[in-house]
């Protein structure tokens, strides 16, 4: 169904490019409206703000006092303090529920808490995939439906229980033949729904830790740390496991999602000096994937040690505490295939069977 | 309506690495206790300017406070990443620099002389079918500053014994300076 | 084990106050670091840790813990702004948030664009090309276009080359690098088919 | 500079209350934030400024009492004025820092796009307003809806043509944003929705004036109450004596053009000592009363008896020993703002029993916002209740004490 | 059946055209019919394919919609987009960069501050040397923020004023490469300064139009100019043109399209075609029917006539000489290259005179305007 929707639309929109049909009755009015539109500059709209300070009236003149001003000039000319300033609003430490007199800011506010700077470059990598990789994605996907075409209905996906027995009347639907996990439905790839990387998350089990205490810990930390410009986020062991060591409550392993802007550096980082400098790597295997986008490869601690933040004081890592990771790309894609095209596009080469 | 039905999805941040025992958990439901607005930790991160192998760059953030990052092996010089440029397929794999650091103690007499030959046909042979395009780029290729060219100038076992002399001799320091900066890259 | 007593203990092995500022904390430390090299390092945190594991503490692990949690403890004030300060940097935050908005169209624009135009021809191959949609459906396979180099199809790695920001004049070992690394080469034109 | 930031709700009030003017004059040669001497000319001036110190740049207190007395109160904090009176007073549009000025430059493209789109906007709906009903597929109603969406998106468009303007944004936190722009509407309905509104349906809720009294109201009118100078919130308890006059009501709305509204008190607590429940007894109720956006302010007192009020403010009262009493203030919009025909609906009208749900389904009114106050028994309730010439003032409502069920021992046998 | 390949045969299925003798099954008819009315654009008639090898003479498919008015027969032409994709990042925006410095000196006065000591042993020459390198800065460790310490009482004055070159992205790497203070290995034929980076090269300088070096920041495309043939008129062949070239044999676009680009501009160029279907095309519709392409196999004549436009339908009978053609449609592939150069010399076929390396704007200038409007969609403007 969703595919007739789009295609109709599309021939609508496409109807409207290629031929925008405009009766000759909106033509006249336009050319009207263009001359009335210019006549009337002079009445400023009563509604709309008069004082306005993006109201793009010529500066009076970039006079003196702009051109040499100097904030710091006054400040340091002060002989006595200013009078000490009676505002007390300070941005609270707890929130207590909507309904309490003493709101926080929201984070997007420099007051607020939780203010972070916004973004500090843009990434090469996401100017590479707005420019190259997006429209040749979507050229190599495109599966062209005639405008008017109706995609042949598809069987519901969750069967209902048919039978003489009573009990089958109300009873919720059974999942689909072979097995009862629904994947993600894989919608046409158009202009619209093109698949980007969305998150990166980088996980390391930290095995040391079970037994030797929490330096291991804190040296897989501070690597981490320092190549994903993240601090980590750290995961206590949920269950007790005695053949393996994991005692319940003990942290275990840590994770940093990496969105944005980091994420771009990291993979840039990652694909253009890590992944070239791996003994006898020829590619990451293509079978990886959980059939929803997102897939995971592991570098070992040597190509970890790689990295250029931990090269340049690789001695004040104690050796063999330096950790492996699991680099798990999360794209916006809903199957492998797309996924995998992605990062082919995007530098990472792949190896061995392929699976969709 | 009153309560404070707002989904709050916090992962459990780490204050500090020494696992703080008050960690919040994702609170999804309705909270009555008041919910600590924990302040953002971030390292503190450099722009870093990574100039690849064939001399492009470009910058990017990183916690490193070296200013310049001059990587000698990336996706720039790697057969996996060019596998139909010619240059690439006879440089041989030499990781560690091991066999540089050879060759510059010891000169090139000891490469087996099949290899050696094959690798100066594969110079000439390059430059023969260049000439032919007349492309603006080529020519500036070709009058580019050659030091290949002038290593296959000589004969071939002269170049040997020339080399063992001449690359024992001045270059030593060269090779020190450059050898030492990979080794330590290298793993320990 | 309490987040305080490890920061006590920290502190007692460095001998620094437990409020140090940044800039006396910073003297601490080169005079901690320089100490524990010369004095012998008998303090008892590290006695019992040395009973744990018998080796002595690496003492990098211990510089890496307090180099972790020192900054922590020192983090920056939230800013407070004038009410100009604050306008200033609303107004800014509102143009950057517009700015966004329109860079995010121009692209969805573009791609709708050769989306159509994509359509168009290959509605026009369907129905023009007057060989009864033979020509579209050869085009219409897709065949190797999910696969792997190594298996024929997917997209060359080649092709994967990305932005840079700047193009050098010599290669990344410089002048007097040999081999590879010497010569910069913007556009490889000698390339032939071998 | 005296670091203020964007305020709660309680610096507002303070802010409000300093009622700055704006230089006013014609040529707006400076914008809020600038006057015109630097530090020079004060010196210069220094004799005339002891005479006429500037309200805006004066910081001894002696010259200020002395403005104070002479009616011109300093604006803004001392602090304020003692950096401004040694800035150079650069307007603050101009002042040359990189990224503000690049970041005014996409503003300022942004907004004459928006100036265009609405000329075209308002182009269109002149001409399908002045096209016949004919035309359309659906007629005239159907002409109207698409007149009303115009209408809203030419709304829209005004709203963002001024959102991301600081001028505006200084302007309305100080208070003096001018209700009859629709920016400014949207900017104080923004700031009410955040935080007052969601205090004032907890009231409501928490309550039970929404079942009891109405059956269910979604505020779009901000009420404040407030007893001669003493502002109330809503839910709090008011002293009898307090609350024996009328009290003055100020009914924010935020959509364009006026109001018809009635207003009526109702207190659902009356005690009914025979059923032992409690009945609704109407306190005050007046309807034909028009509010918009720029006149908010509406004093019960000073309705005119004659066509607005239907039922005089009666003074709230609880007997002693009954629980607090609820006095629910709520605002009721007429249809289409038609006014009620006020002699017919005054004979009909009673003050006990008086239930809201049938008042409102006999005249159409469909409530828009409520509020309350409470009030209990206190020391001055007698005298108002005498004053008042209401009885019962010397009656004290006690419990009926509830005997326990009779003891009797449970037979062991069947238990086993 | 492999899963992708019986998506598209799901399609044909559908349209009935797989079907042996191209019966078009009940349900497709009515789907095709709905299409049929509102698609005024493409021409009523499906014409007849004059492809090369047996041409076929029954009629298009929709045969029940055999129309009386005799259709134009059209050549098909395989043509190739051949685009270098940019090599190096757009001229970033005025209000990007003065953003991104702000947002780096706000995030100076929040962020964690740097341990030092971790990197840099004290008391070691490479310590000293970024004290010194510190203090110079105004204490700031980062260097892109150009004279700022977060840690003074003067913090509050962070923003730059206008006119002020500190966020720009070439001060940045100036700055940068100044600290490292290697840039004389590095810097060869370039400028000191930025040991050697650069963003325009000599092919910039001279705008060489034939070299691949020239604008890095824009995708590039190929467009070739034939030589003079007699017939053509004098305008419509100096105009520029994508390279095309009719279709031979059962080949399918893709094939065609590789042919043509290596047989008329040389094998040294790795090339990738992304997709095997069409992203553009062009309709060129001759005043008077023109003799077709003789049907042997490598010729290449192509003749964009002037696209007179669809004014006059052609009335006459085309039947007597079966090679007479109305007009040609040309089918456009898109095709990235990654190294190397189109070389006219080793062509086979010699009849492009020049070819060159075009961005969308200078294509435009390039080209004839009825081109020109049928080809702006599919080019990326960056």
């Amino acid at each position: 169904m969703a595919e007739s929707h789009l295609s109709l639309r599309l021939a609508r929109t496409w109807r409207s490019f290629v031929k925008p049909s405009i009766c000759n009755r909106c033509l006249q009015t336009r050319r009207t409206l263009a001359s009335q539109a210019s006549a009337p500059q002079g009445q400023r709209d009563a509604e709309l703000e008069e004082a306005s300070s993006l109201g793009g009236a010529p500066d009076a003149g970039s006079g003196s006092p702009v051109r040499d001003f100097d904030p710091l000039k006054v400040p340091r000319s002060r002989k006595r303090q200013l009078v000490p300033s009676r505002y007390q609003f300070r941005s609270p430490k707890y929130y207590r529920g909507p309904l309490h007199p003493h709101q926080p800011p929201p984070p997007s506010d420099p007051a607020s808490r939780e203010f972070v700077p916004g973004p500090f470059s843009t990434p090469r990598l996401e100017q590479t995939y707005h420019n190259i990789i997006a429209p040749d994605f979507m050229t190599m996907c495109y599966q062209h439906t005639p405008p008017g075409f109706r995609a042949p209905q598809k069987g519901a996906r969750l069967r209902p229980w048919i039978g003489d027995s009573p009990y089958f009347r109300n009873r919720p639907l059974r999942g689909p033949r072979g097995g009862d996990v629904l994947r993600l439905l894989r919608k046409p790839i158009t202009f619209r729904n093109i698949p980007m990387i969305e998150r990166v998350t980088v996980h390391s089990f930290v095995k040391g830790a079970l037994s030797g205490g929490s330096g291991y810990i804190h040296v897989a930390g501070m690597a981490l740390q320092a190549i994903t410009n993240h601090r980590v986020m750290t995961h206590e062991a949920r269950t007790n496991e005695a053949n393996w060591g994991i005692i319940k409550g003990k942290t275990v392993s840590m994770t940093v999602d990496l969105k944005g802007e980091d994420m771009y550096h990291f993979l840039g980082k990652l694909i253009n000096v890590v992944l070239p400098r791996i003994k006898d790597w020829n590619g990451v295997r293509a079978t990886t994937g959980d059939n929803s986008g997102n897939l995971t490869f592991g570098l070992d601690p040597e190509s970890v040690a790689t990295f250029p933040e931990i090269e340049t004081n690789y001695d004040a890592y104690p050796g063999k505490m330096i950790p492996g990771l699991h680099i798990t790309i999360h794209t916006t894609a809903t199957c492998d295939k797309d996924a995998r095209l992605l990062l082919q596009q995007v530098g990472i080469p792949f190896y061995g069977k392929v699976v969709d | 309506m009153a309560s404070a039905l707002r989904p709050v999805l916090r992962p459990t941040h780490l204050a500090s690495l020494p696992t703080s025992t008050s960690t919040t958990t994702y609170i999804c439901q309705s909270c009555r206790h008041a919910r600590l607005l924990r302040r953002p930790k971030r390292p503190y991160t450099f722009t870093q300017l990574v100039t690849l192998s064939d001399g492009s760059a470009f910058t990017i953030r990183t916690t490193s406070p070296v200013p310049v990052y001059r990587s000698t092996r990336d996706t720039r010089n790697s057969p996996l990443w060019n596998p139909t440029s010619k240059e690439l397929l006879n440089v041989e794999d030499d990781e560690a620099g091991r066999l540089a650091g050879f060759r510059a103690r010891f000169g090139t007499g000891f490469d087996t002389a099949k290899e050696a030959r094959k690798e100066a046909e594969m110079e000439s042979d390059n430059i023969s079918n260049t000439p032919a395009s007349p492309t603006a780029a080529n020519a500036e290729a070709a009058k580019e500053p050659t030091f290949e060219d002038e290593q296959n100038m000589f004969e071939e076992d002269d170049m040997n014994l020339l080399d063992l002399i001449s690359s024992f001799g001045q270059e030593n320091t060269q090779q020190e300076t450059q050898s030492p900066q990979p080794k330590k890259g290298g793993k320990k | 084990m309490h987040a305080s007593s490890i920061r006590g203990a920290l502190a007692q092995v460095f001998q620094i106050p437990l409020r140090p500022t940044l800039r006396n904390a910073a003297g601490q430390i080169s005079t901690g670091i320089t100490t524990t090299t010369t004095s012998s390092f008998s303090t008892s945190a590290s006695r019992a840790a040395k009973k744990g594991r018998g080796a002595k503490p690496d003492q990098r692990i211990t510089l890496i813990r307090y180099f972790l949690y020192h900054p922590t403890t020192l983090t920056p004030r939230p800013l407070r702004f004038s009410r100009n300060r604050y306008l200033r940097h609303w107004t800014i935050h509102r143009a950057w948030n517009l700015y966004r908005a329109k860079v995010k169209q121009a692209r969805q624009l573009e791609l709708e664009r050769q989306y159509n135009a994509m359509h168009a021809a290959n509605e026009e191959l369907r129905v023009g090309a007057g060989d009864g949609g033979k020509l579209f459906r050869k085009a219409q396979m897709k065949t190797g276009v999910w696969s792997i180099p190594e298996r024929g199809g997917g997209v060359p790695i080649e092709y994967a080359r990305g932005l840079v920001e700047w193009m050098g004049s010599t290669g990344g070992l410089g002048s007097s690098g040999t081999g590879l690394g010497a010569k910069a080469k913007i556009w490889d034109s000698e390339w032939t088919r071998s | 500079m005296a670091p203020s930031r964007a305020p709660s709700a309680l610096l507002l009030h303070s802010l409000r209350s300093l009622a700055i003017e704006k230089p006013s004059t014609a040529l707006a040669i400076r914008a809020f934030t600038s006057a015109s001497s630097t530090c020079q000319e004060v010196q210069a001036e220094r004799p005339s400024f002891y005479r006429n110190p500037d309200p805006e740049t004066v910081y001894q207190p002696r010259l200020e009492r002395k403005l104070a007395r002479a009616g011109r109160p300093p604006i803004g904090s001392r602090r304020r004025r003692m950096a401004l009176s040694q800035s150079p007073r650069i307007p603050f549009e101009q002042l040359p820092y990189q990224c503000f000025q690049e970041a005014r430059k996409v503003l300022v493209e942004d907004r004459e796009e928006k100036l265009r789109k609405i000329e075209t906007e308002r182009a269109r709906v002149a001409r399908v307003r002045e096209a016949d009903p004919g035309a359309f597929r659906g007629g005239e109603p159907f002409k109207q809806k698409k007149l009303a969406s115009m209408e809203a998106e030419l709304e829209r468009l005004k709203i963002l043509a001024d959102i991301n303007d600081p001028s505006v944004k200084r302007r309305f936190e100080d208070g003096k944003g001018d209700m009859n722009k629709p920016i400014y509407r949207y900017l104080a309905e923004r700031k009410w929705r955040e935080y007052p509104r969601k205090v004032l349906v907890q009231r409501i809720t928490q309550m039970n004036v929404v079942p009891d009294v109405v059956p269910n109201v979604d505020p779009i009118v901000d009420v404040k109450i407030a007893f001669g100078k003493k502002a109330v919130g809503s839910g709090d308890f008011v002293p009898s004596d307090v609350s024996e006059k009328p009290c003055q009501l100020t009914l924010q709305a935020f959509d364009r053009g006026e109001k018809m509204v009635t207003i009526a008190v109702v207190d659902p607590d009356v005690p009914n000592v025979e059923t032992d429940s409690f009945d609704s007894r109407c306190h005050y109720l007046a309807s034909n009363i028009t509010i918009s956006p720029t006149k908010p302010l509406v004093d019960l007192s000073k309705l005119s008896p004659g066509s607005q009020v239907l039922l005089p403010w009666l003074p709230p009262h609880a007997q002693k020993g009954s629980p607090y009493h609820r006095l629910s203030i709520v605002i009721l919009q007429h249809k289409d703002n038609i006014p009620i025909d006020f002699e017919p609906a005054k004979q009909k009208v009673e003050r006990d029993g008086f239930t809201l749900r049938s008042f409102m389904s006999r005249h159409l009114l469909t409530p828009i916002s409520a509020s309350l106050f409470r009030t209990r028994w206190d020391e001055s309730t007698a005298a108002v209740m005498e004053r008042a010439g209401l009885e019962g003032a010397n009656v004290e409502l006690k419990r009926k004490k509830v005997e326990p069920l009779p003891y009797k021992r449970r037979n062991p046998s069947s238990f086993r | 059946m492999a899963p992708r390949s019986r998506g598209a045969k799901r399609i044909a299925d559908a349209l009935g055209f797989s079907t042996p003798k191209n019966h078009v099954c009940l349900s497709c008819r009515q789907s095709l019919a709905l299409t049929r009315p509102q698609r005024g654009y493409a021409s009523a008639a499906t014409a007849k394919a004059t492809v090369e090898a047996p041409p076929i003479t029954q009629l298009s498919p929709d045969g029940p919609e055999a129309s009386p008015v005799p259709q134009p027969i059209f050549t098909i032409k395989a043509g190739v987009v051949l685009s270098r994709p940019p090599l190096i990042t757009p001229d970033p925006h005025p209000f990007e960069t003065a953003y991104y410095l702000y947002q780096r000196r706000l995030n100076e006065r929040l962020v964690l501050p740097f341990t030092q000591y971790f990197y840099y042993k004290r008391g070691t020459p490479a310590f000293e040397q970024w004290r010194t390198k510190r203090q110079a800065r105004g204490g700031a460790a980062t260097r892109d923020i150009g004279k700022y310490n977060a840690y003074t009482d003067e913090a509050w004055n962070d923003e730059v004023l206008e006119g002020d070159e500190t966020g720009a992205p070439s001060k940045i790497v100036e700055q940068l490469i100044a600290d490292e203070g290697r840039a004389e290995e590095f810097t060869g034929t370039g400028d000191p300064k930025f040991a050697g980076l650069k963003r325009r090269t000599e092919a910039d300088e001279k705008n060489d139009q034939r070299s691949l070096e020239r604008s890095l920041s824009r995708t590039l495309y190929l467009l070739v100019k034939n030589k003079k043939v007699a017939g053509q008129s004098q305008d419509e062949s100096d105009f520029w043109k994508f390279p095309s070239g009719t279709i031979i044999g059962h080949e399918g676009l893709k094939q065609a399209a590789q042919r043509i680009l290596f047989s008329s501009l040389g094998e040294n160029m790795n090339t990738f075609f992304v997709g095997n279907h069409p992203v553009g095309h062009y309709v060129a519709r001759f005043a008077s029917p023109r003799p077709g392409p003789p049907p042997q196999m490598t010729t290449e004549t192509s003749k964009a006539s002037d696209s007179a436009l669809l004014k006059q339908e052609v009335a006459q009978q085309p039947d007597q000489h079966p090679s007479l053609v109305n007009g040609e449609k040309t089918f456009f592939m898109k095709a990235r290259i990654m190294a190397g150069q189109p070389s006219l010399a080793a062509s086979q076929d010699q009849d492009i005179e020049d070819f060159r390396w075009l961005s969308k704007d200078e294509i435009e200038k390039a080209v004839h305007p009825d081109y020109w409007v049928k080809v702006k969609n599919m080019l990326a403007t960056q």
